[in-house]
């Protein structure tokens, strides 16, 4: 049987003035179900492209090249009518920029219950019922209430967890997480991740899960890609990147790790 | 006089069947209902239907129409030897449309009503003719109207300011209408006519529709004008004209019992088709549309000025801008052909040179500019522009001063705000010129406001002559005397007569008996008109 | 610890131009644009040239030619398509047989003119005023859409026609553009004032602010890009809109004087031909309808080219 | 920002005063006197000044203002001795020329003018706003540019055109509809229906091209927002991500225009119910503008001005729906 | 010497629930504190617990509900006019949402150039060559100044909002988690970045941040923000080394930390 993902050899490419350039070049990896790949790299360096591409959701003019296979079938190519049925419910992505990504104009409760709505239970209630379920889930104080509120009502931080909600109220196989737990502190940052480990085990979800922080990488990825320029600078399991790192980018990044114990400013 | 309507009235001549509905599709409503107050050819063909006066116009094609016949009356009334002093007898068996008798109580207060501030808004000849006191506001206000006689209840006397041989012709005129005493107060008859003819208003929805049942209180024995075939009558107002002639082609439904207003310049060329031209009426309108030169300006105080002017205008270009030959003739005099006793000349032929030679003489062949009030509206601003260029070859230069429809007469009525020249139209109340020379040319008719001597020309030898065809008592003299008015008038060229305006009807496949009524503007003669056939 | 001074991939290639300079390059390779700009340029030099064109075809605007129509059949011109001929290259004026060629060009310096100016005046008015209600709500507000409140309350019409038949003759389309602009801006400021509440709480403004921003700026400068795509449509459907009004205006007897031509009156009188001699409406309709076609596109185009930044 | 909706009434008050003055005042100074124009053809001038009396023109000006506004809220009387009419509470004058109450004139049309308007708007909304979103999703294929063509073409169509080509396509070329004709809709809704439609879409196209135009622009530049992409991530049926995401922020500009368009047809279609002889409010008013009847126009000014006022607080209400943000206190 | 000094802000908001019943929710309360000069003050907290409300408050784009703040000694909390826009000059913002704090519709360069075209001011060798400076500095390519926000990744367009913020030479930097999307390296060359121009021209910054380790680097007192309130506040080593507050020693105790067994065994192997 195939993997969940198959990522083959993905190019993406934005025709510029100067001619095209690839943002994303040659990427290959693959989740497997119950399993984590953690995408770490360089701030620009195509791991959001890479996420965007295998949601089918680049911005107009990109174009792609290369394989994105789900579970056996080629997502590349499909019509976007079968992609948008594949999409909330196969898969489901958390964005990066949380503000943006939701829309303002209506509560969170809405923008919740209308995917779960999409994909599962038409009714209003039990979407509802889900809605203030997913959000008491990642730690967001008093959801009954909240659940009519307008993003903009929100913090960073919980917005963050407004779009994790989101993501997770159809129990996708697949979640891509783009930096899901920067605007979070790392109280309710564990909490999230036990959330995610929790679906991981329960449902079997695979997550491509992108974030600067290594140290959540190490505690949750069994495979790591690195990037660097849109390039796939190494690709391998937790242990090898981060105990034996070939690539000398990987190993500056491990380097730079800023650490608790041993700086304290001047 | 020539005979001018009912020239194409070949396919729709045959008499009309007893029955059915004739449709009228029309571009306005009526003015008023109330007949003191409206006073227009439209307007006074309909009045026919609904409401009788002692004397009318004959019913018929051409002349027949400015004859003047008795109605209530039993005759066209007895003149006393001065024509001061008229008497009528009324006939028997007439009945306003309750059953309450017409007597001659329902005469003198129909008449009175002229006299009150508001409804007595209509035909001026009440108030001008018959003699009252000076204090006296119609019924509502002052009381009855003493000066009228009503000896008993068939015979009316009726004194007048001054003597008036043309009396009958006046009488035909819509407000002289009995009404049953103490009735019409406060514009109620402009919703509710109290109705004398073969009609009566069976429902009237302002701007929307006006249905007319039969009366059965007229008796037709009554009455030797109207022969009153259909058995009512249904106008819709409010319709575009493109649209009215548009139906008026097709003649789809009851289109085909349908009647209408004179077809636009665009729609001619799609009457050409011989089974519409078949049912096509074409005659004129009765007025004559002039250019008013004022007289009191700095050029054109000098009449070699107006002369020049006369001959300047390539009225050619005046019917072009008209809607072509079909709808209008070029003008000459400036009584209209339809006017009793006119005389067809052509004082002022168009002649560039002779034009030119005026002015040189005038010592204006430098050129000058003058303006033209016109009102804004898409016919008289082509025949401004092509007056215009008319001018412009012997160096006058025509600025056009487009006065919004509305104001457009308050304008050229008040000698202060009125500029050179002004477009404009007169029709004559009956086919008379008594009702077209001295209105427009007696000097002393010059009034602040509301003025329609627009040429402002006040002349002694005119005025003078005005007044003693007034005497005359014999009307044909009259007329024939106002005839050679005409050409004295035109010598002193105070006005440029530049057309008179043609109709072309369409009527409906169904209607039957119609020709153009010469009293009323032109239009189809109501109280003839029919179906061919009631049952389609 | 080092970092590579350029995170990002190099891109061959020379400075980049200025803006401006490379909104118009991206223009001049777009066919619609370069077209669009073409026909615009036509019109202008044609309104501009007027009187050499009709000195070409030996017919003036007012001269009348009533061997080319027909006046027993009301007026209709000889010849197909409504008196086209070596002639009269587009066809004479039924009735009178004005040569419409020498129409459109004289029509074309009115009716563009007073188009184009009210336009810009009512659009400098409306997003001026609509932006500052919009931005300072409050007591601004309340002025702005109160004084709003009453131009629009007014049926613009009779009152252009009751304030236009009052003023002087004088420059009549000055008087034209000054009393359309004075009763057009609210209907564009209402919209700009809706958008711009909406957008005023937006964080960009906020961080604007945070710049030390005037309020003048953020109204200008950080909002009012923002209006572009309502802008442009509004303003460039204002035109025919303005053409028309002329023409309303103009045969109510308060815009320009007879018989100076306009567009909007060539339509106007061209309507009761429509079944006998529709070219008298298709010529001058066409002329206006590629005019606000160019102006669509162009704007369009530019707004596009504009967006597009270094990725077009 | 409460203050705003505390000071509504006040203004719309005070604005509704306003216009009522402007209007008296510009057509007291500046419009020719309706007595001539009652008078006739042979008019003298002691005529005038009897039909001035009559109609009250003699007084001076606040003596007349204030008996109009005074007749608004108290009803008045006009003439005398068995002429006097009395015109009942909301009196907005008194027409000598058709001799009806203002009032009446404007009940009986108003039902014609609403029919107009609403069908006309239910007509364009639905058109222009689905046209504009299809031509925003399908940007720049041929359906945007057909879509984008016609909307240009039809708003450069001045109405009276397009009204008079309908009639001539669809009533006397093809036959398909009957002309129009003045039929209420219990009487006969086949004929009433058919009767409305040409005046419908002949009002709708204007706005319907301007509509698309602007939901177009709008949906565009939404389109490209972030959230839209959140919203096609959940796989949404297409429809509802357009209608929900797409559409909602592109709906402030119409709103807009939509209250102010639509509060003003509903003082009347002018040229539209003049060409199809409906006799709506628009075709009172040119009416009474042709035969300068100035308590008509006065009171279809105030009516037009009541519903343009009304529509624009409406619209004012309706942002704060539209868009939750503007809720928050302002700067 | 004290730069800043906030005294019992606080914010309350009104929510509107669906049918229109109000409540009332008390997002920052009695807030007090002080910013030195040339010092770094990190507000580090739970998420939700007020911290860019707090922000947004000193940067004076909201009103506090009560409390003053007072800047370089003049009390700001009123400020209008002058007063203001000197205080706009002194004190800059970096903002959490990096897109939504840049207008979609102006390009970087010109996002970069706003306080200095707000301002007035013309720096040597004109803005545009002064833009890409800044955006070299930040580790953006100079090349793309005329790109629009949209076509940035996450981390850029942070970068762009701080080159913004660094534009004019403020005297306080208010950076909320304005390095959050950043990789660790070039983390640590705009940390490096931001610590040198505190040494070389005086800045000061208020840094919220939930990476601890970055805070400790950076910062050299620590406020602990808790449902509104400061919680703990006192220098890094007294917070880090000696946290009093219950909520400060939940926190220390859950950073995650890499495998120490795999950086044990690639410290070897280098
Ligand atoms: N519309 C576009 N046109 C051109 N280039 C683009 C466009 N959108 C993104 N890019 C470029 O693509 C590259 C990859 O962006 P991406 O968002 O995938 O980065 P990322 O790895 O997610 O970075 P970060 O960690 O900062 O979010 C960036 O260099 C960005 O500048
Ligand atoms: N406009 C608003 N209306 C109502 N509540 C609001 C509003 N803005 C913020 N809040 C609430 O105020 C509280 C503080 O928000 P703030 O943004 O200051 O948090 P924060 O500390 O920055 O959190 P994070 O680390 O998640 O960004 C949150 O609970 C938030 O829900
Ligand atoms: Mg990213
Ligand atoms: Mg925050």
């Amino acid at each position: 049987m195939s993997e969940l993902l198959e990522v083959e050899d993905l190019t993406v490419t934005f025709p510029t003035t100067r001619g095209p350039v690839d943002v994303v070049k040659n990427v290959s990896f693959t989740v497997g179900r119950d399993e984590t790949v953690g995408i770490v790299g360089e701030s620009g360096s195509g791991k959001s492209m890479t996420s965007l591409a295998v949601m089918g959701l680049l911005p107009k003019g990109a174009i792609t090249s290369g394989s994105i296979r789900l579970d056996g079938t080629e997502l590349l190519g499909r019509p976007e009518r079968e992609l948008r049925r594949l999409r909330g419910d196969q898969m489901s992505m958390i964005f990066q920029d949380p503000l943006s990504s939701l829309n303002p104009y209506y509560t969170v409760g809405l923008q919740i219950e209308e995917m779960y709505r999409a994909h599962r239970d038409r009714s209003r209630k039990a979407a509802r019922k889900v809605a203030i379920e997913a959000l008491a889930q990642v730690g967001l104080p008093d959801p009954e209430r909240r659940v009519n509120h307008y993003p903009h009502q929100f913090s960073g931080g919980q917005r963050q967890r407004i779009m994790i909600a989101m993501a997770l109220v159809c129990r996708p196989k697949l979640l891509i997480a783009d930096e899901p737990t920067t605007a979070l502190d790392v109280t309710v940052q564990a909490q999230i991740l036990r959330l995610l480990a929790d679906l991981r085990s329960q449902s079997g979800t695979g997550m491509v899960f992108i974030t600067h922080d290594l140290a959540v990488i190490s505690s949750i990825a069994t495979r790591v890609l690195v990037m660097r320029r849109g390039e796939q600078v190494e690709y391998g399991t937790a242990e090898q990147i981060f105990a034996e790192p070939r690539h000398a980018y990987t190993r500056m990044l491990l380097e730079s790790i800023p650490r608790i114990d041993d700086e304290v400013a001047p | 006089a020539q005979g001018p309507g009912g020239t194409g009235a070949t396919g729709t001549s045959a008499t009309p069947a007893t029955g059915g509905i004739v449709h009228v599709l029309a571009n306005a409503d009526f003015s008023h209902l109330d007949p003191a107050r409206g006073f227009d050819g439209g307007v006074n063909n309909f009045y026919r239907l609904i409401y009788r006066g002692l004397t009318t116009f004959g019913a018929g094609p051409g002349e027949e129409g400015t004859k003047i016949v008795p109605d209530l009356a039993t005759d066209t009334g007895t003149p006393s030897d001065d024509a001061k002093t008229w008497t009528f007898t009324l006939k028997d068996d007439i009945f306003f449309e309750d059953g309450t008798p017409i007597t001659s109580e329902a005469v003198k207060f129909g008449f009175s009503r002229a006299f009150d501030p508001e409804a007595g808004i209509g035909s001026p000849y009440g108030r001008l003719l018959l003699d009252a006191p000076k204090d006296y506001k119609g019924p509502y206000l002052s009381g009855d109207l003493d000066t009228i006689e009503t000896p008993d209840d068939k015979t009316v006397v009726i004194h007048l300011k001054k003597p008036y041989a043309d009396f009958p012709s006046a009488l035909a005129l819509p407000n002289f209408t009995p009404f049953p005493k103490g009735t019409g107060a406060g514009g109620a008859f402009d919703s509710k006519p109290i109705a004398s003819g073969p009609y009566k208003v069976a429902s009237y929805q302002r701007n929307v529709s006006l249905k007319l049942e039969r009366n059965p209180h007229w008796k037709p024995e009554t009455d030797t004008v109207r022969s009153a075939r259909p058995d009512g009558f249904e106008w819709t107002f409010g319709l575009d004209p493109a649209t009215i002639d548009e139906r008026m082609l097709a003649g789809q439904g009851t289109d085909a019992d349908a009647i209408g207003p004179s077809i636009q310049a665009a729609t001619v060329a799609r009457v050409q088709a011989p089974q519409i031209k078949a049912r096509t009426l074409s005659g004129l309108n009765g007025c004559t549309t002039y250019m008013g030169l004022n007289t009191t300006k700095k050029y054109l105080k000098d009449v070699r000025v107006r002369q020049a002017i006369n001959h300047a205008i390539d009225k050619d270009t005046i019917v072009a801008a008209l809607g072509g030959s079909t709808l209008a003739e070029k003008g000459t005099s400036i009584q209209p052909p339809t006017v009793a006793g006119r005389v067809d000349y052509d004082p002022y032929p168009y002649d560039v040179e002779k034009a030119k030679q005026l002015l040189a003489e005038a010592g204006l062949s430098g050129g000058f500019s003058l303006t033209l009030d016109t009102r804004a509206q898409p016919k008289m601003a082509a025949v401004s522009v092509a007056v215009q260029e008319s001018l412009k070859k012997i160096g006058i230069d025509v600025k056009i001063n487009n006065i919004d429809a509305s104001t457009f007469y308050e304008v050229i009525g008040t000698p202060a705000k009125q500029n050179d020249m002004a477009v404009t139209g007169w029709c004559p109340d009956w086919a008379s010129g008594a009702t077209f020379l001295p209105p427009l040319f007696d000097g002393r008719n010059i009034t602040a406001k509301g003025n329609s001597n627009i040429a402002q020309i006040n002349d002694k030898a005119i005025n003078a002559r005005i007044d003693e065809i007034a005497e005359m008592t014999d009307v044909n003299e009259a007329n024939a005397a106002y005839g050679e008015l005409d050409k004295q008038i035109m010598e002193l060229a105070p006005v440029v007569p530049l057309a008179y305006e043609k109709l072309i009807l369409v009527n409906g496949a169904n209607i039957a008996g119609a020709y153009q009524h010469n009293s009323y503007s032109g239009g189809v003669d109501l109280v003839s008109v029919g179906l061919a056939d009631p049952t389609k | 610890m080092t970092v590579a001074a350029h995170p990002e991939q190099q891109v061959a290639g020379g400075a980049p131009a200025t803006s401006g300079r490379r909104v118009l390059r991206v223009l001049l390779r777009d066919r619609g644009a370069v077209l669009s700009g073409a026909y615009l340029a036509l019109i202008v030099l044609m309104a501009i040239c007027a009187p050499l064109i009709t000195a070409i075809t030996g017919h003036g605007p007012n001269d009348f030619d009533t061997a080319a129509v027909d006046t027993d059949l009301g007026g209709v011109p000889y010849g197909t398509l409504g008196g086209i001929s070596a002639e009269h290259p587009l066809g004479v004026e039924p009735q009178n047989g004005r040569d419409i060629l020498a129409r459109i060009a004289y029509g074309a310096r009115v009716s563009l003119i007073i188009a184009a100016s009210a336009t810009a005046l009512t659009t400098l008015l409306g997003v001026v005023l609509g932006m500052l209600a919009g931005f300072y709500q409050g007591w601004v507000d309340q002025v702005i859409c109160r004084v709003m409140d009453f131009l629009m309350a007014f049926p613009a019409l009779i009152f252009m026609i009751a304030i236009l038949s009052a003023l002087p003759q004088g420059n009549r389309p000055v008087l034209l553009v000054v009393v359309i602009s004075v009763f057009g801006w609210p209907y564009l400021a209402r919209v700009v004032r809706g958008q711009t509440l909406t957008l005023v709480n937006r964080e960009f403004v906020e961080a604007a602010r945070a710049c030390g921003a005037s309020t003048g700026a953020l109204v200008f400068k950080e909002i009012l890009p923002n209006l572009r795509s309502s802008l442009i449509v509004m303003t460039t459907l204002a035109v025919p809109g303005y053409v028309g009004t002329e023409a309303g205006l103009s045969f109510l007897g308060v815009g320009v004087t007879p018989p100076t031509p306009s567009w909007g009156q060539m339509i106007s009188s061209s309507v009761g031909w429509y079944a006998v001699d529709p070219m008298y409406f298709v010529i001058p309709g066409g002329f206006l309808f590629l005019t606000v076609l160019s102006l669509t596109v162009l704007g369009d185009r530019i707004r596009a080219a504009y967006d597009a930044g270094e990725a077009a | 920002m409460m203050a705003r909706y505390v000071a509504w009434p006040a203004g719309v008050v005070v604005i509704l005063f306003l216009v009522c003055l402007f209007t008296f005042v510009l057509f007291f100074t500046l419009q020719p006197d309706p007595a001539v124009m009652i008078c006739g053809k042979t008019c003298t001038p002691e005529r005038i000044d009897q039909i001035r009396g009559v109609l009250g023109l003699d007084r001076p000006f606040f003596t007349q203002f204030f008996g109009f506004l005074a007749g608004i809220f108290a009803g008045r009387d006009y003439g005398e001795g068995a002429n006097l009419v009395h015109c009942p509470a909301p009196c907005l004058g008194y027409s000598f020329q058709t001799n009806q109450s203002v009032m009446e004139m404007v009940v009986e049309r108003l039902p014609v003018s609403a029919t107009v308007a609403i069908g006309a708007a239910v007509l364009w909304l639905l058109v222009g706003i689905a046209a504009g979103l299809l031509s925003a999703v399908k940007e720049g294929t041929w359906i945007d540019r057909t879509a984008m063509g016609l909307a240009l073409g039809g708003s450069s169509i001045p109405n009276y055109v397009l009204a008079l080509a309908l009639q001539y396509v669809l009533v006397v070329q093809l036959q398909v509809l009957p002309f129009p004709q003045a039929v209420a809709f219990s009487d006969d809704p086949l004929t009433w229906f058919q009767s409305y439609l040409m005046p419908w879409i002949v009002l709708a196209t204007g706005y319907a091209c301007l509509y698309a135009r602007l939901t177009r622009a709008n949906v565009i530049d939404t389109l490209a927002e972030n959230f839209m992409r959140t919203a096609r991530s959940k796989g949404l049926p297409p429809l509802l991500t357009m209608r929900r995401h797409a559409l909602r922020p592109a709906l402030t500009p119409i709103a807009t225009i939509f209250g102010m368009d639509f509060a003003g047809l509903l003082g009347g279609a002018l040229i539209t119910e003049t060409v199809f002889g409906l006799n709506g409010v628009g075709k009172m008013a040119a009416d009474s503008i042709a035969k300068n009847d100035q308590p008509v126009i006065m009171a279809v000014t105030l009516l037009a001005a009541f519903f343009v006022v009304v529509g624009n607080v409406v619209v004012d209400l309706v942002y704060t729906r539209l868009d939750p943000r503007v809720r928050i206190t302002s700067p | 010497m004290t730069l800043l000094r906030a005294k019992d802000l606080t914010k309350r908001f009104v929510t509107r629930g669906p049918l229109g019943s109000k409540a009332e929710f008390t997002a920052v309360d009695r807030v007090s504190f002080d910013v030195r000069l040339g010092e770094t003050l990190a507000v580090v907290g739970e998420s939700g617990s007020g911290k860019s409300t707090t922000a947004r408050m000193i940067a004076k784009l909201m009103d506090p509900t009560s409390g003053t703040l007072e800047f370089d000694g003049e009390d700001v909390t009123h400020a209008k006019g002058e007063a203001l826009t000197r205080f706009r000059g002194n004190v800059q913002v970096v903002f959490q949402d990096p897109f939504s704090s840049l207008n979609p519709r102006h390009t970087v360069e010109r996002i970069i150039n706003a306080p200095l075209i707000y301002q007035g001011r013309t720096p040597k060798g004109g803005r545009r060559a002064y833009a890409k400076e800044l955006m070299e500095r930040v580790g953006l390519n100079p090349d793309h100044s005329l790109r629009y926000p949209a076509q940035f990744s996450g981390g850029q367009a942070q970068r762009i909002g701080i080159a913004r913020a660094l534009a004019v030479n403020p005297k306080l930097v208010i950076c909320d988690e304005a390095v959050s999307a950043l990789d660790v390296s070039v983390q640590a060359q705009i940390i490096e970045l931001l610590r040198r121009l505190q040494r070389e021209s005086g800045f000061s910054y208020v840094f919220i941040a939930h990476d601890l380790a970055v805070v400790r680097q950076i910062a050299q007192r620590v406020a602990v923000m808790s449902k509104g309130r400061i919680v703990e506040l006192g220098t890094t080593e007294q917070v880090f080394g000696d946290p009093q507050d219950e909520y400060t020693r939940t926190l220390l105790a859950a950073i995650p930390r890499i495998n120490p067994e795999w950086d044990r065994r690639r410290r070897e192997n280098s």
